[in-house]
């Protein structure tokens, strides 16, 4: 039984588990903060970093030798097959449940207000010193970069890898974009909406182009298909365990899917037809709770 | 030039991977894989020997000799009327609509590169970490002239070499980034035959 | 230290890198591989219960397995001849493979006096977005430990013995990722003899 | 005036609590009430169904139902399909106390107990209210995404503490 769920007493001291200057659930809420006063200089990266998609690329070898190490490691670590697929799944499982909210956010931003990111000029200075500079804007329709002219711009320390025509690399500064979005993404209530919203933002940002297909099953109500003719992960992959290996896939959509209340199961199944012989179809089956709700809610 | 059969040898002279291709199959029907390997570690030998060999001259002047092979365009590739062009790179990890466009300098400076008999040619491409490419080709070159063969000789040569590094760009996309297979072992991948298979068929 | 030649030989390498990166290598959005390197940590932290030196070798290990792999690859698609010297594999690894596989150019800095050492500042790390430590893994984890494995594997794979590791990482709060390569020996004896 | 906030999981378990004094002197009450102070988890929690029924509707802001009419000040574009449906309002009160909400993408419920200043009744600042709950729902998804963060894990990071405490601050006088 691993250390981490044994309940620790409110009292033990442990600090590098707890922290004593965050907030601590066996204390409850504190209003005031004792970091704010005290001289501790966390570093901090991911509050200081932006969450606007910097587009940034690597190559298909890398993500394949990467994705080929963590098979094998699955691969060593499991017994049976089915304990080889439960791992994949629940490492997909992590990233879909990330990128569920991160990609609705995002979609949040429209694109004018991405090219003008505010930089959070908090006015009290006891904030810890983050690199006050404001992340070059990029607008998305033409590639090259416009740098706002504003006053808060320090000269750009970190890439010094020539901008030439890609967009601009975003830097890391203290930029909050919450405040420029004016309405939220909607949240995706009905099935209907977050399939569309797998079959293109999801596979848009995963693989470049939309999934080949989103398909109703005939038969059963709860059953939805997501058809991907080749797809990339495992293409290097052989036969006896690429299905298998398309578990991680499918712990992605599980993981965007659970994570937005549509309790489902995901599996893969290998349909080749004539001109594309290595089609994956990703079976989507929707709990009944599921349906219940949607004829419920929306079967106005 | 039809390719009849080809030879993969790992750094330590084990044969890795060896397929006859068309009628070449029949002909080799009564080599059995047990000869394969002793042809293999023998040829392994073979190339260390003619390594070591070369003549005093051809070393001294070393630089001029031009060890660039030109890129011949579509070797091994589907001619361009074929039906199937998807827009999917068909490339695995290999951008647009062949594996390299550019000339290429031969690692092999000094050992043997290219074998031709009155039965058969064989070239051969080594790479840095010592793994052989070896393919055996049936179309003999004519004897007529001096000019002649040697022209032919050279352009065999060019093919022969696009074709290996092809194979090189094949190997390294479907045997080295296949989860189930180790170093050093006899290639099982049934991907990597399906693209050597095209890719021989192609050249036919 | 460089002279002209040096000069020139460093443009061409850069030409290339950028080529073969525009050109010939199919691409993958960074943030799915960083997502999956994540996941890959997460999973080790928890099999090995936060044991970061066993986490560290791990790591170290699958970039190893890669590094052997990967080296098939880099000369498979860019058909570089071998380096004469150390300085020219230096470029060779910061200007072709880091821009080729990551589309990274990390900087080549403190080279040692009997030059058969250097240091590769990696200053845009695709592997730590959105990553922060936690305060225990903050001074015994290196994150991204795998590249040390694969230019380990890698420079074996061509006869090259070094030893790689890192020096420090922004994650720990340094102010810059540095990652230092030391040329052991040259294996004499496993160059193929084809080259002499 | 005063507010208590927090962040709570889909099991109804708390991820992260915190209390904002309010910054101006002059309106008296900075501090909820000591003995108020313990029934804020309470009041909080019993507003959590309301949460869970909103999460599901079309479109929660405009629809009357078991709001309080105080609300209608709030301005609200009325077709429905496209209206944002992350940031609920006010969707409960509790003697004089308004609770509005707020709920992710991935069903993590932001809820907030405003403390009224006893003599103004004045409307919460609706604006400046979802602004500060974008916030800190751009600062959670910033933790979310770090692998060593796992889902429904107390966020223990001083630095999100103090981001919060910071957007209270300005946003939530």
């Amino acid at each position: 039984m691993s250390t981490d769920n044994i309940i620790y007493p409110s009292t033990s001291d442990d600090s590098f588990k707890r922290p004593n200057h965050g907030y601590d659930y066996t204390k409850g809420a504190k209003s005031h903060t004792t970091i704010e006063s005290s001289s501790i200089n966390y570093p901090t990266k991911i509050y200081n970093d932006s969450l606007v998609a910097n587009r940034k690329e690597v190559s298909l070898s890398s993500m394949a030798f990467l994705f080929q190490q963590m098979i094998i490691h699955f691969h060593k670590d499991s017994k049976t097959v089915h304990e080889f697929e439960e791992k994949l799944l629940t490492n997909g499982f992590q990233i879909g449940s990330k990128l569920l909210e991160l990609l609705n956010f995002r979609s949040s931003i429209n694109p004018t207000n991405s090219s003008r990111t505010s930089t959070f000029l908090s006015s009290n200075t006891n904030l810890p010193t983050p690199k006050m500079q404001s992340q070059t804007s990029y607008d998305t329709t033409s590639g090259n970069s416009s740098i706002p002219s504003n006053n808060a711009v320090i000269s750009k320390t970190t890439t010094q890898n020539t901008i030439s025509n890609q967009e601009a690399a975003s830097t890391s500064h203290y930029s909050s974009i919450a405040n420029t979005i004016n309405k939220m993404k909607r949240r995706d209530l009905k099935i209907l909406d977050i399939l569309q919203f797998i079959h293109g933002t999801l596979w848009s940002y995963l693989f470049n182009h939309v999934s080949d297909d989103l398909v109703k099953s005939s038969e059963r109500n709860n059953e939805y298909m997501i058809i991907d003719n080749n797809p990339v992960l495992t293409q290097f992959i052989n036969n006896n365990i690429k299905n298998s290996c398309n578990y991680f896939m499918c712990g992605i959509i599980n993981g965007f899917l659970n994570n937005a209340a549509f309790i489902c199961k995901v599996t893969p199944h290998r349909m080749p037809t004539e001109n594309s012989d290595e089609r994956i179809v990703y079976l989507i089956k929707f709990d009944s709770q599921v349906l219940e709700r949607e004829n419920l809610r929306f079967s106005s | 030039m039809a390719i009849e059969t080809l030879l993969i040898v790992n750094k330590s002279g084990g044969l890795i991977y060896h397929r006859n291709f068309g009628e070449a199959c029949e002909k080799r029907k009564k080599l059995t894989s047990n000869d394969y390997l002793i042809i293999a570690s023998t040829l392994h030998s073979i190339l260390a020997i003619s390594g070591q060999i070369t003549p005093r001259a051809l070393k001294l002047n070393q630089d001029d000799i031009d060890y660039t092979i030109p890129y011949v365009p579509g070797v091994g590739m589907p001619s361009s009327d074929s039906s199937n062009n998807s827009k999917m790179s068909k490339l695995g990890s290999f951008k647009g609509d062949d594996y390299f466009k550019e000339s290429f300098t031969s690692w092999n400076k000094s050992g043997l590169r290219q074998l031709s008999t009155d039965q058969f040619t064989m070239f051969v491409y080594q790479t840095l970490t010592g793994l052989k490419f070896i393919a055996i080709s049936s179309s003999v070159l004519p004897k007529n002239n001096e000019m002649e063969t040697s022209k032919n000789l050279n352009l065999a040569n060019q093919i022969g070499d696009n074709f290996l590094r092809k194979i090189y760009c094949i190997y390294s996309d479907y045997v080295m980034k296949d989860p189930l297979y180790s170093l050093e072992m006899p290639i099982k991948s049934e991907n990597f035959d399906k693209k050597v298979q095209e890719m021989v068929y192609n050249v036919q | 230290m460089s002279s002209s030649a040096g000069q020139q030989q460093i443009k061409t390498l850069k030409v290339l890198g950028e080529d073969v990166w525009k050109n010939k290598v199919e691409k993958i959005n960074s943030e799915l591989f960083t997502l999956t390197y994540g996941t890959i940590v997460s999973q080790l932290c928890q099999d090995y219960d936060r044991d970061f030196e066993k986490i560290n070798d791990e790591l170290y290990k699958m970039g190893y397995n890669i590094g052997v792999r990967i080296i098939e690859d880099f000369l498979a698609r860019t058909a570089l001849p071998r380096c004469t010297d150390f300085n020219t594999t230096s470029e060779v690894i910061s200007k072709v493979a880091f821009k080729v596989f990551l589309n990274l150019t990390p900087t080549i800095a403190n080279w040692s006096q009997s030059n058969d050492a250097f240091s590769l500042i990696i200053s845009d790390n695709p592997l730590s977005d959105f990553v922060e430590l936690p305060i225990d893994a903050m001074k015994s984890l290196w994150y991204s430990n795998v590249y040390c494995g694969v230019l380990k594997g890698a420079l074996e794979m061509v006869q090259l013995d070094c030893d790689v590791s890192f020096v420090s990482d922004i994650l720990r709060g340094d102010n810059q990722t540095e990652l230092r390569i030391k040329l052991n020996k040259v294996l004499k004896d496993e160059i193929p003899v084809i080259e002499d | 005036m005063p507010q208590y906030f927090a962040i709570i999981g889909k099991t109804d378990n708390p991820v992260y609590e915190a209390q904002f004094i309010s910054t101006q002197k002059k309106d008296g009450t900075q501090e909820f009430p000591s003995d108020l102070k313990e029934l804020n988890p309470f009041i909080l929690h019993a507003s959590l169904d309301i949460v869970e029924d909103l999460q599901w509707q079309m479109s929660p802001i405009s629809s009357e139902g078991n709001v309080s009419v105080s609300r209608g000040g709030f301005l609200r574009s009325k077709n429905a399909s496209t209206a944002d449906n992350c940031y609920l309002g006010k969707i409960d009160h509790f003697y004089g106390l308004a609770i509005t909400a707020y709920i992710t993408y991935s069903g993590m419920k932001f809820v907030m107990i405003h403390g009224t200043s006893t003599n103004t009744n004045e409307a919460i600042d609706d604006n400046n209210c979802r602004i500060f709950y974008q916030e800190v729902h751009e600062l959670y998804i910033k933790t979310l995404m770090n692998p060593f963060y796992n889902a429904s894990e107390p966020i223990t990071s001083p630095i999100f503490d103090l981001r919060v405490r910071q957007l209270a601050k300005k946003y939530l006088k």
